[in-house]
C-alpha cells in the first residue's frame, strides 16, 4: 500500500436517486471522494456505475440527492461548471472526435484555457499565436508521459484500441483536472495493456496528486491500485470501505456470486 | 478503386479546363457576321422559349439559303442555354460575344433579369441588346440608354394600351372611376414591370388597382385564384409566361371567373398558353403586337428554303404560330439593323458599336415590311437617337378554342402618359450608375 | 522521388504548425497564388475572368463558409444562399444610403450583418439536428426569398424589384475592366481563405469539430454547444455574406431575389460534398467543378455529338448536363465520401512513399 | 419529457386555431370562408400523395428520399407519353384504354427504377449516415430531371382524365352565390382515398406489407422473418413511385405535366415534419393541415399584410409551410405522429 497524503472530502454525493422512465438506474446512493485518493466503483453490469458518473459530471441530472463539491452544495452538476471547476472524464465506449488528429483531440482538453477571440485566431497572430503555443507545449507533456508521440499527427481513427483509451485520457489529462472520472479505463485490454494503463493511473494520482474515481471490472486491478472501494448492484449501495473490507463483505460477496463469478 | 477515381477526377477537371478555354479562340474567316442566340429549350418555360428560338434561328438560316447572307456577308450563329436564368445567361453573353470575325452583332435577351444583368454590360462592351416587346421600358430613352433597343413595345405600353382597351370597352377612360382591375403577374422583374405605369394610371382615371403575384415557375396558383374570386375584378390582366399562362387559365375555370375579361400581355397570348386550358380558354384575350399568329410571304420562303431542304429548325406545324413567328420578326430586326449600318459603314462584317447605329437609324415603313415578306406581321418601325423603340403599337386577339381571332382596333402607346415616366426613371439610372447621357441634338449636327 | 520531407525538421512548435508542413508543398501554394495574381492577369480572356475565374472565386469564398458549417462543425444548411442574398442586398442598401463608404468596409459590414441573421436562424440548431435542421434553414431561405422581394425598401423602391449597383470605387481608383475587378475578387478570396484557415487550426475550429464528431464528450471537456454552433453559423454567414455582396457587385452587376434561390443552396452543398466536407481546398476544387462542369458540357457535348454524327441541341445538352451532375454526385459519395481534397491528400501520401508500397 | 413538451404543442394548436377561427370572426363571408377550407384542403390532398411516398420510403429504409418530386415528374411524364404514343403504335384506341395500359406500362417503369436505385445507389451507401443519403437522393433527383426529359421531353403534356374542368355550385340555398367545388378537386380527393386505403390493407395484411413495418421497427427483426433487407427496399422503393405515379397522374391533370412539377415536391418537407417522419397518418393530416394554412394565410392574412407594410405582393404561402413547420420542430421534433427518440450517452 503506497503511502500519500490522503486530504478531506472533496466531492461528497447524497443520496442521489436516478431513473430513466420507470427504470430505477440509482437509489439514493451516498459515498464521499477523498482529495488525492483513488476511488473505485465496482459492480456487476447495470449497476449503475456509469450514471453514477454521468451524475457527478452532470450530463445525467439526478431527480433526487444532492452533490457537494468543494464545498459548494449542488442539486445537480451541468457539464460545463463541472469542467471548468476540475472535473475531467475518459468514457468506457471511446468517445474521442474521429475526424481530428491525436494532437487535437488533447489540445481541445486545453480549449477551457484557451480564451483568445474568433477575429485574433482568424489573423492567427500575437495573443492567440503564443496562446496557441503555449497549450501546445502543454500537450506535447501530456503527449510525453503517455507515451504516444509516433502518433500525434495520426487520425484517432486510425489508431488500435489500446492507444485510442491512452489518447482518451490524453484528453482528459489536458484539461488539469482535480478530480478524473475514469469509466473502465482497461475494458477490453490485454495484460500488458493493463499494466501500463495501471502505471498512467498511478502515475498521475502520484506525479498531480489529482483525485481519481475509476470504475472497473477488473478486481484485481481494482484491489491493487484503489484505496477506498463502493460497491453497486441494481442501482444501490451494498459496500463501502478499503479493498480488504468490501473483499470480505459478505453482502458483497452474495452479489458477485449472484453475479456469476 | 482510389486511384482510379482520383483519375477519373483529374480527366474530368481538365476537360473542364479546357472546355472553358474553347470559346477564347475566336474564328478568323472574314465576311462572316455573327449572330448570337440566347435560347431556353430547357426548364419551365421551354415551351415559349423553344418555338420563338426556333423562329428567330430559322430566318437567320433563311438569310443565308435565300439571300446568301446579309449582302453576302453570310451569317454565322451559336444557341446557348439560358434556362431563364440570370446568371446563366450572363455566361452566355461572356461566351458569345466575342465569337464571330467582329465579335456578336447583337444580342436578344429574351428575359427581362437577363436585360437589366447585360445592360451594365453594354456600356463597356459596345454591343446593342434587341429587347423586341420586353426588357426595361425606360430603355427607350437612348440618350441615357445608348445600346438598349426595346423595339415596338414595351411593357408599360402594353400596360397602357390594355386600360385603353377597356377604357373603349367602358365607353371612355373615365368610366373606369371604381372599376377593379387586378394584375396577376409572374414575380420577376418581367411581371413587375407593367406595375409602375398601372398606378400611374389609376392615379388618372381611379380604378382600383390589386396586385396578385405569381412566383415562379407559377404551378401553384389556388390562393391567388380564391382572391381573385372574392374580390371578382371587373377586368383582370394576366402577366405571365410559360406553364403559369395555362396555369391561370386553369385555375380562372376552377374559379369561374369569365376568361371574356381576362387579357394578357402579348407574352401571355401564344399557342403553348391556352392549348394546356383546353375548351376552358375559350373567350380569353391578349395583346398581340406586330406579328400575330398566321402564314405570309416569309413564311413561304421559310418552308421553300429551309424546312424543305430538311434544314428546319422545329417541326413544319409550328411556323405560323404566334412565338414562332414573334421569333422571325426578331431575327428580321436584327438582320435588317445590320443592312441599315451597311450603307454607312460598307458591305462587311460590322462591330456592335457599328451596328447599333444601324438599330438607331431604323427606318421599315409598310413598303419595306412587305418586301421582306412580313407585311401584316410587323409594324413600321422608325427609331432615333432618342427614341429606341420605334413605335409602339398593338392589337387585341382573341382565343375561340382552336385558333387566335384578331380584332380590329389598333391601339398606341400614350406617350404623354409615358414619356414623363421614362424620362425620369433613366434619369434616376443614369444618376445611379453614374451614367452620362448624350446629347443627341450635338451627335445629329455632327452627322451631318 | 522529389515529393519527399526528408531533411525537413521541425525545430519549433512554431514550424511544426505551419499550414503547410511540407517543403514542397509551400511552394506549390505560393506558386499558384503567384501565378493568380501575376501570370493569369495577362493569360486569360474577358470570357475566362467574367465568365469562369470570377465566379469561380466569389463561390469558393461562399463554399468555405458552408464547410465551416457542414463540414467543420456538422450542422447542416440547405439555405446559405439565403445568406449571400443578405450579404448582397446589405451591400446594395449601404452604397445607396452612404455613397461614400469604402467598398471593402461595405463588404466587412454585410458580412457582419449577414453573421447576425446567421445567428438568428442557427437558434434552432441548439434544439435540432440533421435533417430537422436542414429543414429550418430550408425556411430560413424562403422567408429570406420573399422579405427581399416584397419589401420594397431592400431594393431601394425599384419598381422591377430588380436592384442594379453603382461602379466600384475605392481610393478613386475605379475596378471597372474584369482584370481588375479578378485582381480585387482574388486577393479578398486569398485574405479570407487564409483566415479561414487559421480558424480551422486554432482552438474555436477543434471546438466546432469536436461538437461535430461527439457532441456529449466535447460538453463533457466544457465546451458550450451554444458558442460553439452559434458562432459557427455566424462566421459560415459572415463569409456567405462577403460572397453575396461580391456576387452582386463584381460577378452580376444588377440582381432580383432569384438569384439566390435554393438552387443556389443545393449547388452550394454539391461544391463541398464533391470538392471535400471539412477542407478549405476542397471548396475550392469543388467550387471549381460546379462552376466549370456545366459551362464545359453545354460547350464540349455538342462537339462530341457532332463526332458521334448525332445533332446535340442546346436542349439535349443540358438536360445531359443535369444527367451527368447527378451522376457524378451520387459516385462521389459511393467512392469517396470526403470528396475530391481527400482523394488529392491519398495521392501525396502514395507519392511521399513512392516508389515503396508504404 | 412528454409531459415536458406538450404544454408548447398545445399553445401552438390553439394560435392556428384562432388563426382559423379569425377570418369568420372579422367578418369574411362564409360562403368564401369554406371556400377557401375546401381549396386549402384539396391542395393539401395533393401535398399528402408525396409526403406519402417521403413517408413510406423513410418508414422502411431510413433514407429521406429528396427525389420523390422527380419520380413524381419522372412517372407523370411516363404516363403522359405512353398515353400518347401507344394508339400509335399499338393500335389501341386513344383516350381511356390507351391511358390504362399507360398506366399499367408507368408503374412497370417505376419498378424497374426503384429496382436500379436500389442497386446502384442504397446499397453502395448502406449504413452511411443519414445526410450523405439524403445527398444522394438529390443526386438522384437531378439525373431524373433530365433523363425523365431527355427520353419524354420537355415540354407541356396533358393527361386526360376526362373530368371537366367547369366548377359546379353547391349548397345555393345556405349561401348566396353557393360554395364552389371543382370536380378535379373531388376525383383528386377520391383517388387519394382509395390510395391510402390500398396502402394500408397492404401493410396490415399482406405478408410484404407486415415485413415492410418489422423493417420500419428494426432491421434485424425483418432479417428475422426471412425477407433480405434490399428486395424490401425495392420493394419500399416501387411502392413509393407507385404512389408518385398517382401523384403525377392527380397533378398532371390539373397543372398538365412540366418540368416544374418536381419543383411542388419542396413542399412535402413541411408536411412529413409536421405529421412525423414515420406516420401514414401524419402525412396525410399534415398534407392537410399545410394546404388549408397557407391557403388561409395567403387569402386572409396576406392582404392586410401588405396594406400595412406597403408589400409589393403577399405570396407568404411560399415560407408560410416553412416557418410553420419550423415552429412545430422547436416545441415538438418528432412531429404530432412520429416516435420520439431520446439519444442515451
Amino acid at each position: 500500500m503506497r503511502q500519500r497524503n490522503i486530504g478531506d472530502v472533496i466531492l461528497d454525493v447524497r443520496n442521489i436517486s436516478l431513473a430513466f422512465g420507470g427504470v430505477k438506474a440509482l437509489q439514493s446512493i451516498s459515498f464521499d471522494v477523498r482529495e488525492h485518493e483513488v476511488r473505485a466503483i465496482i459492480g456487476p453490469n447495470g449497476a449503475g456505475k456509469s450514471s453514477m458518473l454521468n451524475c457527478i459530471n452532470g450530463v445525467y441530472h439526478p431527480q433526487e440527492g444532492e452533490i457537494v463539491y468543494k464545498g459548494e452544495v449542488r442539486r445537480d452538476m451541468d457539464t460545463h461548471h463541472a469542467a471548468e471547476s476540475g472535473i475531467a472524464r475518459t468514457f468506457q465506449n471511446l468517445a474521442l472526435f474521429k475526424g481530428m488528429s491525436v494532437l487535437d483531440n488533447i489540445m481541445t482538453g486545453r480549449n477551457l484555457k484557451m480564451k483568445t477571440g474568433i477575429l485574433a485566431q482568424a489573423l492567427h497572430f500575437g495573443p492567440a499565436r503564443a496562446e496557441e503555443l503555449r497549450e501546445r507545449e502543454f500537450c506535447e507533456h501530456v503527449i510525453d508521459f503517455l507515451e504516444i508521440q509516433p502518433y500525434r499527427k495520426t487520425p484517432v481513427g486510425r489508431l488500435p484500441y489500446g492507444l485510442q483509451k491512452r489518447v482518451d485520457l490524453g484528453r482528459a489529462l489536458a484539461a488539469q483536472p482535480q478530480v478524473l472520472l475514469l469509466d473502465e479505463p482497461m475494458a477490453g485490454m490485454n495484460v500488458e495493456e493493463k499494466q501500463d494503463m495501471c502505471r498512467f493511473v498511478l502515475d498521475i494520482n502520484d506525479e498531480f496528486g489529482t483525485t481519481i474515481v475509476l470504475i472497473e471490472h477488473d478486481m484485481g486491478v481494482v484491489m491493487d491500485i484503489s484505496d477506498r472501494v463502493v460497491v453497486l448492484d441494481y442501482g444501490k449501495k451494498i459496500g463501502d470501505g478499503t479493498p480488504d473490507e468490501v473483499r470480505n463483505d459478505p453482502e458483497v460477496i452474495r452479489a458477485y456470486l449472484g453475479a456469476g463469478h | 478503386m482510389k486511384l482510379q477515381t482520383s483519375i477519373a477526377a483529374a480527366a474530368a477537371i481538365t476537360a473542364a479546363l479546357t472546355g472553358s478555354l474553347l470559346p477564347t479562340s475566336a474564328s478568323a474567316q472574314a465576311k462572316e457576321q455573327f449572330f448570337p442566340v440566347l435560347s431556353y429549350r430547357t426548364g419551365a418555360y421551354a415551351p415559349n422559349g423553344t418555338p420563338f428560338a426556333n423562329g428567330y434561328v430559322d430566318y437567320l438560316k433563311l438569310i443565308n439559303a435565300r439571300d446568301g447572307g446579309i449582302n453576302g456577308v453570310k451569317i454565322t450563329y451559336e444557341e446557348c442555354e439560358t434556362g431563364y436564368a440570370t446568371d446563366r445567361g450572363v455566361e452566355c453573353y461572356e461566351r458569345l460575344k466575342g465569337k464571330g470575325p467582329t465579335g456578336a452583332a447583337v444580342f436578344h435577351t429574351l428575359s427581362t433579369g437577363i436585360t437589366f444583368a447585360l445592360t451594365d454590360k453594354s456600356f463597356t462592351d459596345k454591343i446593342p441588346i434587341i429587347t423586341a416587346g420586353y426588357g426595361r421600358a425606360d430603355s427607350v430613352d437612348g440618350q441615357v440608354f445608348k445600346w438598349n433597343f426595346p423595339l415596338g413595345g414595351t411593357y408599360w405600353g402594353a400596360a397602357d394600351m390594355l386600360i385603353q382597351h377597356i377604357g373603349k370597352k367602358e365607353g371612355g377612360l373615365d368610366k373606369l372611376k371604381g372599376k377593379k382591375i387586378a394584375l396577376v403577374y409572374h414575380d420577376s422583374p418581367y411581371g413587375k414591370e407593367p406595375i409602375a405605369l398601372l398606378q400611374e394610371r389609376a392615379k388618372m382615371h381611379g380604378y382600383e388597382l390589386s396586385l396578385l403575384p405569381v412566383t415562379h415557375p407559377g404551378v401553384e396558383q389556388k390562393a391567388t385564384w380564391l382572391q381573385v374570386r372574392q374580390s371578382r375584378p371587373d377586368y383582370l390582366f394576366l402577366w405571365g409566361w410559360g406553364v403559369m399562362n395555362g396555369t391561370a387559365l386553369k385555375e380562372a375555370v376552377a374559379v369561374g371567373y369569365p376568361r371574356e375579361k381576362m387579357y394578357g400581355v402579348w407574352w401571355a397570348g401564344a399557342e403553348p398558353d391556352v392549348r394546356p386550358a383546353g375548351d376552358g380558354a375559350k373567350g380569353y384575350n391578349a395583346l398581340t403586337f406586330m406579328a400575330p399568329a398566321g402564314q405570309g410571304k416569309v413564311h413561304a420562303d421559310v418552308m421553300k428554303f429551309v424546312h424543305d431542304k430538311g434544314q428546319g429548325t422545329g417541326p413544319k406545324a409550328e411556323v405560323g404560330e404566334v412565338l414562332y413567328n414573334r421569333g422571325l420578326v426578331a431575327a428580321m430586326m436584327s438582320v435588317e439593323g445590320v443592312k441599315r449600318a451597311q450603307l454607312k459603314y460598307g458591305k462587311k462584317p460590322l462591330k456592335g458599336e457599328e451596328v447599333q447605329w444601324g438599330l438607331e437609324n431604323l427606318a421599315l415603313d409598310q413598303k419595306a415590311l412587305a418586301a421582306l415578306g412580313f407585311a401584316g406581321f410587323a409594324d413600321p418601325i422608325s427609331t432615333s437617337c432618342v427614341d429606341h423603340e420605334g413605335g409602339s403599337r398593338a392589337k387585341i386577339h382573341t382565343w375561340d378554342g382552336n385558333k387566335w381571332v384578331v380584332g380590329n382596333d389598333v391601339y398606341e402607346a400614350d406617350q404623354q402618359v409615358i414619356k414623363p415616366m421614362i424620362r425620369a426613371s433613366a434619369a434616376k439610372y443614369a444618376q445611379e450608375k453614374k451614367v452620362t447621357p448624350r446629347d443627341c441634338a450635338k451627335e445629329l449636327a455632327s452627322a451631318k | 522521388m522529389f515529393y519527399r520531407e526528408n531533411g525537413q525538421f521541425k525545430a519549433s512548435y512554431v514550424e511544426d504548425q505551419q499550414i503547410l508542413g511540407i517543403r514542397q508543398d509551400r511552394w506549390f501554394i505560393f506558386g499558384l497564388i503567384a501565378f493568380a495574381l501575376f501570370a493569369v492577369p495577362y493569360l486569360a480572356s474577358d470570357y475566362m475572368f467574367r465568365a469562369v475565374l470570377i465566379p469561380f472565386l466569389i463561390v469558393s469564398l461562399a463554399a468555405i463558409g458552408l464547410n465551416l458549417l457542414v463540414g467543420y462543425c456538422g450542422q447542416i444548411s440547405l439555405g446559405h444562399a439565403a445568406f449571400m442574398g443578405i450579404g448582397a442586398y446589405a451591400a446594395y442598401n449601404l452604397v445607396v444610403r452612404f455613397p461614400q463608404l469604402n467598398f471593402i468596409l461595405v463588404l466587412v459590414l454585410a458580412g457582419l450583418i449577414a453573421a447576425l441573421v446567421g445567428i438568428l436562424f442557427g437558434l434552432p440548431s441548439l434544439q435540432i439536428k440533421g435533417l430537422y435542421l436542414g429543414v429550418a434553414t430550408l425556411a430560413a431561405q424562403f422567408f429570406i426569398d420573399w422579405v427581399f422581394a416584397r419589401v420594397k425598401w431592400f431594393t431601394n423602391y425599384s419598381p422591377s424589384g430588380s436592384v442594379s449597383t453603382a461602379p466600384i470605387e475605392m481610393f478613386g481608383f475605379k475596378f471597372d475592366t474584369p482584370t481588375e475587378r479578378y485582381l480585387l475578387v482574388l486577393v479578398v478570396v486569398i485574405v479570407f481563405a487564409l483566415m479561414a484557415k487559421n480558424l480551422v487550426r486554432g482552438h474555436i475550429g477543434r471546438s466546432w469539430m469536436a461538437m461535430r464528431d461527439m457532441d456529449v464528450a466535447a460538453e463533457v471537456i466544457g465546451i458550450r454547444p451554444m458558442y460553439a454552433k452559434l458562432s459557427a453559423f455566424a462566421v459560415s454567414a459572415f463569409y456567405a455574406g462577403v460572397a453575396g455582396a461580391m456576387w452582386g457587385f463584381v460577378h452580376l452587376g444588377s440582381w432580383e431575389p432569384a438569384a439566390f434561390s435554393v438552387n443556389f443552396s443545393l449547388n452550394l452543398l454539391f461544391m463541398i460534398i464533391i470538392g471535400g466536407m471539412g477542407s478549405i481546398l476542397g471548396s475550392f476544387i469543388g467550387a471549381a467543378f460546379i462552376v466549370l462542369l456545366p459551362i464545359t458540357l453545354n460547350q464540349i457535348l455538342p462537339v462530341l455529338g457532332g463526332l458521334v454524327g448525332m445533332n446535340f441541341g442546346t436542349a439535349l445538352a443540358s438536360h445531359m448536363e443535369f444527367m451527368i451532375f447527378g451522376a457524378l454526385i451520387i459516385f462521389f459519395l459511393i467512392v469517396e465520401p470526403l470528396g475530391i481534397a481527400r482523394l488529392w491528400a491519398i495521392g501525396k501520401e502514395k507519392l511521399r512513399l513512392w516508389p515503396f508500397p508504404h | 419529457m412528454a409531459a415536458r413538451k406538450n404544454g408548447p404543442v398545445i399553445a401552438l394548436g390553439v394560435v392556428l386555431a384562432a388563426g382559423l377561427a379569425a377570418p369568420l370572426l372579422t367578418g369574411s363571408a362564409p360562403g368564401f370562408y369554406l371556400e377557401v377550407l375546401i381549396g386549402g384542403l384539396m391542395a393539401g390532398v395533393l401535398y399528402s400523395l408525396v409526403a406519402l411516398g417521403f413517408v413510406l420510403i423513410f418508414k422502411a429504409s431510413g433514407v429521406f428520399n429528396f427525389a420523390q418530386g422527380a419520380m413524381v415528374l419522372f412517372a407523370a411524364l411516363a404516363l403522359a407519353r405512353l398515353a400518347e404514343w401507344l394508339p400509335g403504335w399499338i393500335g389501341i384506341p386513344a383516350g381511356f384504354p390507351a391511358l390504362a395500359l399507360a398506366f399499367v406500362l408507368a408503374t412497370g417503369i417505376m419498378i424497374v427504377l426503384a429496382w436500379v436505385v436500389e442497386r446502384v445507389v442504397l446499397r453502395p451507401l448502406v449504413a452511411q449516415d443519414p445526410v450523405a443519403l439524403l445527398m444522394a437522393t438529390l443526386g438522384v433527383t437531378f439525373f431524373l430531371d433530365g433523363f425523365g426529359q431527355t427520353i419524354w421531353g420537355s415540354d407541356v403534356y396533358k393527361i386526360d382524365l376526362g373530368i371537366s374542368k367547369e366548377p359546379t355550385m353547391i349548397l345555393q340555398s345556405m349561401f348566396e352565390g353557393g360554395i364552389l367545388v371543382s370536380k378535379e378537386d373531388l376525383v383528386a380527393t377520391v383517388i387519394a382515398t382509395l390510395l391510402v386505403l390500398m396502402l394500408a390493407l397492404f401493410f396490415q395484411k399482406t405478408a410484404t406489407g407486415r415485413a415492410l413495418r418489422a423493417v420500419a421497427d428494426d432491421h434485424q427483426a425483418a432479417q428475422s422473418i426471412g425477407i433480405p433487407l434490399n428486395r424490401i427496399w425495392v420493394i419500399v422503393w416501387a411502392v413509393a413511385g407507385f404512389v408518385a405515379l398517382v401523384a403525377g397522374m392527380v397533378w398532371g391533370s390539373k397543372l398538365g405535366v412540366q418540368f416544374s412539377l418536381a419543383q411542388l415536391a419542396l413542399k412535402a418537407l413541411p408536411v412529413v415534419i409536421l405529421g412525423g417522419f414515420t406516420s401514414i397518418p401524419g402525412a396525410i393530416i399534415g398534407g392537410l393541415v399545410i394546404g388549408v394554412g397557407e391557403k388561409m394565410a395567403e387569402v386572409f392574412l396576406g392582404p392586410p399584410l401588405v396594406k400595412m407594410w406597403d408589400l409589393a405582393g403577399g405570396g407568404i404561402e411560399n415560407w408560410f409551410a416553412y416557418v410553420l413547420a419550423l415552429l412545430f420542430l422547436m416545441v415538438r421534433p418528432e412531429g404530432l405522429f412520429g416516435e420520439k427518440h431520446i439519444d442515451r450517452v
